[in-house]
């Protein structure tokens, strides 16, 4: 019952390359795939197959294959050390036009073992180095030279962590630990509805997609005309998936509000009366008035099973409107990157007895290099991964004892 | 009642978390006529019976306690421990990395206390399944009560068993493998087999010590697992509190007001002698800063004590089987 | 040139006790010390003797002798694990008072190891722990019965971490790897001359001290009539580190403020008039008006090569005040355990000419068990180690270019 | 000029720190008639000389440096590297365990680039004394000259040398001793020995892989030193905004204006088609909320990017010597 094991034809896929750096792109059948200085390669070739393997660029034509996945490598520290070698440019005697004339002439040899190999042949000092820099020298000119590319599954954190290291602003600076955390905090889950604020431009809603599966209903208000949610489409979902999310802008949430201020049903025989023109214009009108009156229908009912945010508007704005469509003992989890943005929600959920288990935190994540005997965090890393206020909706209900007293 | 699925409104029968104050949840299962005693006083369940999840209920005396729905969350809060376990910065990281979801088929080894394996069951319900191994009997026995109480024995199968003796026994069957294991290296072989073989899959090892985790980057290796990584996660609570924005111009008025009592106390006493007129009392010319004329700041912070380490989250990923088979591959 | 290799008498101590605890002591020669549960010792025992050494105490009379410090051990693992082992009190069949009897009939045998060792062979499923849990068991008894101790040397990272534990409050929540950045931010160093703001008991202006080592001049500005700076006698300073140190209320910092209003100096012959009791009382005021006076010469010479501040009071309302008497390109560094009370003046200072080098940082200390086989970090730890404001001063000097353009 | 010695004005031959805007300083050392070229201009150095330290110079087209004193804290953001170097995160932290201060005696391996080197020298200055290895012979070079024109050559002593292999040659004569070495544990023997006997002393090593911590801590064990101990420092440098108080409201009232455009802009194109009239502009009857309508609010938060590790510090206590001898010891 899985929605897709092996890579489908039209679908949105992550490609990560020997720099490490990811490339999206879309499988379009019958069409060669542009990877830059790496090549190109034909979609139709990886149609079908399983994600994780890696593939080489065989030739121009773009035909791959399968290769091994570079495994660790434990390397033997020898006697050699770097006292003696000023690492500079000069000790490497092969240029760069050196190796372009090598792949002209010898197009056979000239893949990436040979070019390396060639390299570190022509490298004066290379024996002297040690087996550490070895390694790591040996590792840059493969990223260099190397046209190898292995395509990856998109899912909640693939996605996830493609936007943050390439766009952060785009999605607010949600960390995939800490968006792993509001699924948590909220209780996502299939067979429930959920309300969700999404200014992450649908990265926070395709997740709540994700793990719901297809089970439920998920009612997306947004800022503008209509709802911008671009990294759904990441996701391939399927129908099924999409058909569970509906979407209403702000102005929608209040009751009074009209649907269309202009709009009125026609009957049968007033639309026959149409110019073809208008036929198709009152059409798209009826259509989208539709979807609104259904969506509103949706948010009307309420009894959600959370509200979900992660908003640039103020969060007491959004509880002053949505805390009503909520109902008892479920989750209201709001992300911010600012800690200062939640501080006046925060106290006053405090403060007030429509909210318990009110908490503020903040998300720490490091990330570490495992080579054997080698073995540290990274150099660098993300500051913040930005706070999370959540609570669960509770009723002041009012003391019965005292009402029978007054009585 | 289930800690998969909502229901609106408190039933006979249904588990509730109690709310009984900041930080203080208790588990109660609803019995008709029975009573909740608790340090906040008598709570009649049938007072529950019939109310809706969030509500406030008192007691004769006029406290009162939230009734909560249960969740894998307040579950992790209130649980009975049997072992030290996981709490929701592991736990969501590790749900993420291994792409839990509806539909997805998990091992998880031990079961523990069995706060991770409700986290689990709700994630992957409606479709999904877990296979929970724990080696230690009476351990193994509890959790598969509680999956019966909590609505999830239909999603989880429990083993007990010793997995590093005697591996999983499953194959090609699951797209996921949590090992909370003291030596989680040696059960990385049979996990392998265990693992979907057309696809890939995710494998996670929680291990305290970094020298675990080498033994395990080790086996993953020798596996041929690969995109090994490790991570470590943590949640810091933040508090908020109000200062005072105190300057040295109050500092000055304090001490001038400091001065001023000391020299009018010298003069006082002075007088004492003089004149024996002690019930005079002396006004200070210069009064201290009032705090309350001090305007607030609004500041927040970690609490002072936080949790530093949980363990180390070791991931890496099973490629399927074809990249082995696959004649092209043999160079 | 050491200040003091070993323990002197009526020196401030440290003991690090079994319990991982730190008990603070002055050491007074001919007395016994009393350690709580853990006995009394001769305090003579200690004096001379060098710092780190561990020592247990033999007897009820208070002798100690020095013992071997408890190294690692590598712990192998065993076949053993914790499968069918409740580990429940009932394991343990020694009672409290067994062991209270034990150590009442047998005083000889009553020594830490042997009563381990009688714990241990009456622990039912002893033989069948792991390694692992048995170290951890035989540790946690080791705590709770023996009688060692180790005398620490106070230096600042003694200090600064025996008030972190125990009362962070009174040091303004300072950790000490905030403090020793605070410290090199502030180029400390000897024979230079420190301007000091400390409102945390006199940590500050301690650690200030021990880096000059008695070199230079450090002006310390107070709240209240007097100084108070407790910490100061934890660290053993001699004389010549103690004079280098004056203070001033900040009443006295304005150039206009009267040393003291009724204040007359005396001739030789209107002294001589004064009775007995008038005479003390006039010494010892002219002693601390002419205490004042000096140490008001020294702030009003200015030139100070830093202002080094740890305060309650906002950051700018001190600047305002001290920032003339801080010499051009000398540090400016400014501690507080709440960011929100350094960000007026991080932004007046980023916007201002008269400092350069303007930056708000956050201290991160993280510290690891590395028993072999078992390294970790700590499971808890302290949340928060504050903020710094530093920036260098600087002068707006006007463009003599122009000057001279416009004459 | 020195580094360990604040002067107030600037004089010929002195190694001046030019500040040239956030961030950028350059090591400047100051040449009667020279003449300082940088990105902004044209500097003549006469204009610097008498010129109180902290003072703003200007080129002649107007653009304008500070001239700073040189610290050892502004030496290692504008040194020549010629190793990985110590940041004043660990720098400070490591001098603060070793319990640096004038007067101390310590060992440091290797010199590299001198960064901790100028910052330990002007710690233990005037009475104490650094003796600094470095077994690469044109760093020892390069680092030997600096310290001479920086006027620390007579707190330290430097010396080219393996010592992994040949030791450090020296015996109970240090209080304090740093390793930043490949193999630190090579050089533990030989340091134990270069410590004062009859008092603690300190020592730390410097390795950012776990694994060299693990070989250090074992010979630091085998060697009898004891409280060993790591830690990680870091500093996390804060950044301050100005963010919009957004609220729902302004959402709203910008859909009601693109709304109001929508219509009226649909409106016009109707009219345009029926009147030929497209010159009138359309009145949008709702306008968009007004960016300096909306309050700001001050927020603060971690650059975007940060060191995420330089090193694991190990540190350890060397015992005197007495506790080995002392017969009472022996049981």
């Amino acid at each position: 019952s899985e929605d897709f094991p092996h890579i489908k034809a039209d679908q949105c896929l992550f490609l990560t390359l020997p720099s490490g750096n990811v490339k999206q792109i879309t499988l379009k059948p019958d069409t060669k795939i542009p990877l830059g200085k790496f090549g190109t390669f034909k979609a139709n070739a990886l149609i079908g197959q399983p994600f994780g393997l890696t593939y080489q660029i065989l030739n121009n034509s773009g035909d791959i294959k399968p290769v091994r996945n570079t495994a660790l490598e434990d390397i033997e520290s020898t006697e050699a050390n770097n006292r003696e070698i000023f690492d500079s440019k000069d000790a490497q005697k092969l240029t760069h036009e050196d190796i372009e004339k090598m792949k002209r002439e010898f197009p056979d040899e000239a893949d990436e073992e040979s070019i390396i190999k060639k390299i570190i042949e022509s490298h004066s000092s290379f024996e002297k180095k040690t087996e550490w820099s070895k390694a790591k020298y040996v590792q840059r000119k493969k990223k260099k030279f190397s046209k190898e590319f292995t395509p990856m599954r998109p899912t909640l954190y693939s996605v996830a962590e493609y936007f943050f290291e390439r766009n952060p602003e785009k999605i607010g600076f949600l960390r995939v630990d800490t968006l792993a955390q509001i699924l948590n905090f909220a209780n996502v889950h299939a067979e429930a509805r959920y309300l969700v604020v999404d200014d992450t431009q649908g990265l926070l809603i395709s997740a709540v997609a994700e793990r719901m599966g297809g089970y439920g209903q998920i009612m997306g208000i947004h800022d503008g005309l209509s709802s911008n949610y671009d990294v759904l489409r990441y996701h391939n979902f399927s129908k099924r998936v999409l058909d569970t999310i509906s979407t209403l802008p702000w102005t929608m949430v209040d009751k009074d509000e009209p649907t269309s201020d202009g709009w009125v049903e026609f009957t049968e025989e007033e639309f026959e009366a149409l110019t073809d023109r208008e036929k198709i214009n009152y059409t798209r009108r009826r259509k989208t008035v539709k979807r609104i009156e259904a969506a509103r229908a949706i948010l009307n009912e309420g009894g959600f099973d959370g509200l979900i945010v992660a908003s640039q508007y103020l969060p007491m704005s959004i509880l002053d409107r949505l805390l009503p469509f909520v109902a008892g003992s479920r989750p209201v989890v709001i992300y911010n990157i600012n800690k200062e943005v939640l501080i006046d929600a925060f106290l006053h959920m405090r403060s007030s007895n429509e909210y318990v288990g009110v908490q503020m935190t903040e998300s720490w994540l490091r990330r570490y290099q495992v080579l054997p005997g080698r073995t540290h965090p990274e150099m660098t890393t993300s500051a913040g991964g930005g706070y999370i206020l959540s609570a669960y909706r509770t009723f002041d209900t009012p003391n019965p004892h005292l009402e029978a007293s007054k009585s | 009642m289930s800690f998969r699925k909502y229901k609106r409104y408190v039933e006979e029968g249904d588990v509730v978390a109690i709310h009984m104050g900041r930080d203080t949840l208790k588990a109660v299962t609803v019995v008709k006529d029975e009573i909740q005693s608790n340090k906040l006083g008598s709570f009649p369940h049938n007072d529950w019976i019939g109310r809706e999840y969030g509500s406030k209920v008192y007691s004769k005396k006029g406290s009162f306690v939230y009734l909560l729905h249960p969740t894998p969350e307040l579950w992790t809060l209130m649980l009975p421990h049997r072992t030290q376990i996981l709490y929701l910065a592991d736990i969501s990281f590790i749900s993420a990395y291994l792409e839990l979801k509806p539909g997805s088929r998990m091992i998880e080894s031990g079961t523990g206390s069995a706060s991770f394996s409700h986290s689990i069951a709700r994630t992957i319900a409606p479709t999904g399944h877990l296979f929970s191994f724990e080696y230690h009997e009476e351990r193994a026995n509890l959790a598969r009560q509680e999956f019966k109480d909590h609505g999830l024995d239909d999603l989880i199968t429990l083993t007990h068993r010793d997995v590093c003796k005697d591996g999983f026994g499953l194959s090609d069957t699951v797209n996921a493998v949590f090992l909370d294991l003291p030596a989680p290296w040696e059960a990385v072989e049979s996990a392998k087999k265990a693992f979907k073989q057309h696809r890939t899959g995710k494998i996670c090892t929680f291990s305290p010590c970094i020298e675990q985790v080498s033994k395990t980057v080790a086996a993953l290796n020798e596996h041929k697992f690969v995109d090994i990584t490790m991570f470590e996660c943590l949640i810091r609570n933040q508090e908020v509190y109000s200062v005072k924005k105190l300057t040295v111009d109050h500092a000055i008025q304090n001490i001038r007001h400091m001065d001023a009592r000391r020299k009018e106390n010298k003069a006082k006493a002075k007088r004492s002698i003089d004149e024996v007129n002690e019930e005079e009392p002396v006004p200070v010319s210069v009064s201290p800063v009032d705090e309350d004329d001090i305007p607030d700041m609004t500041i927040s912070r970690t609490r002072l004590e936080m949790k530093g380490h949980t363990s180390y989250l070791t991931f890496a990923t099973f490629l399927p089987v074809e990249a082995g088979t696959a004649p092209a591959a043999t160079e």
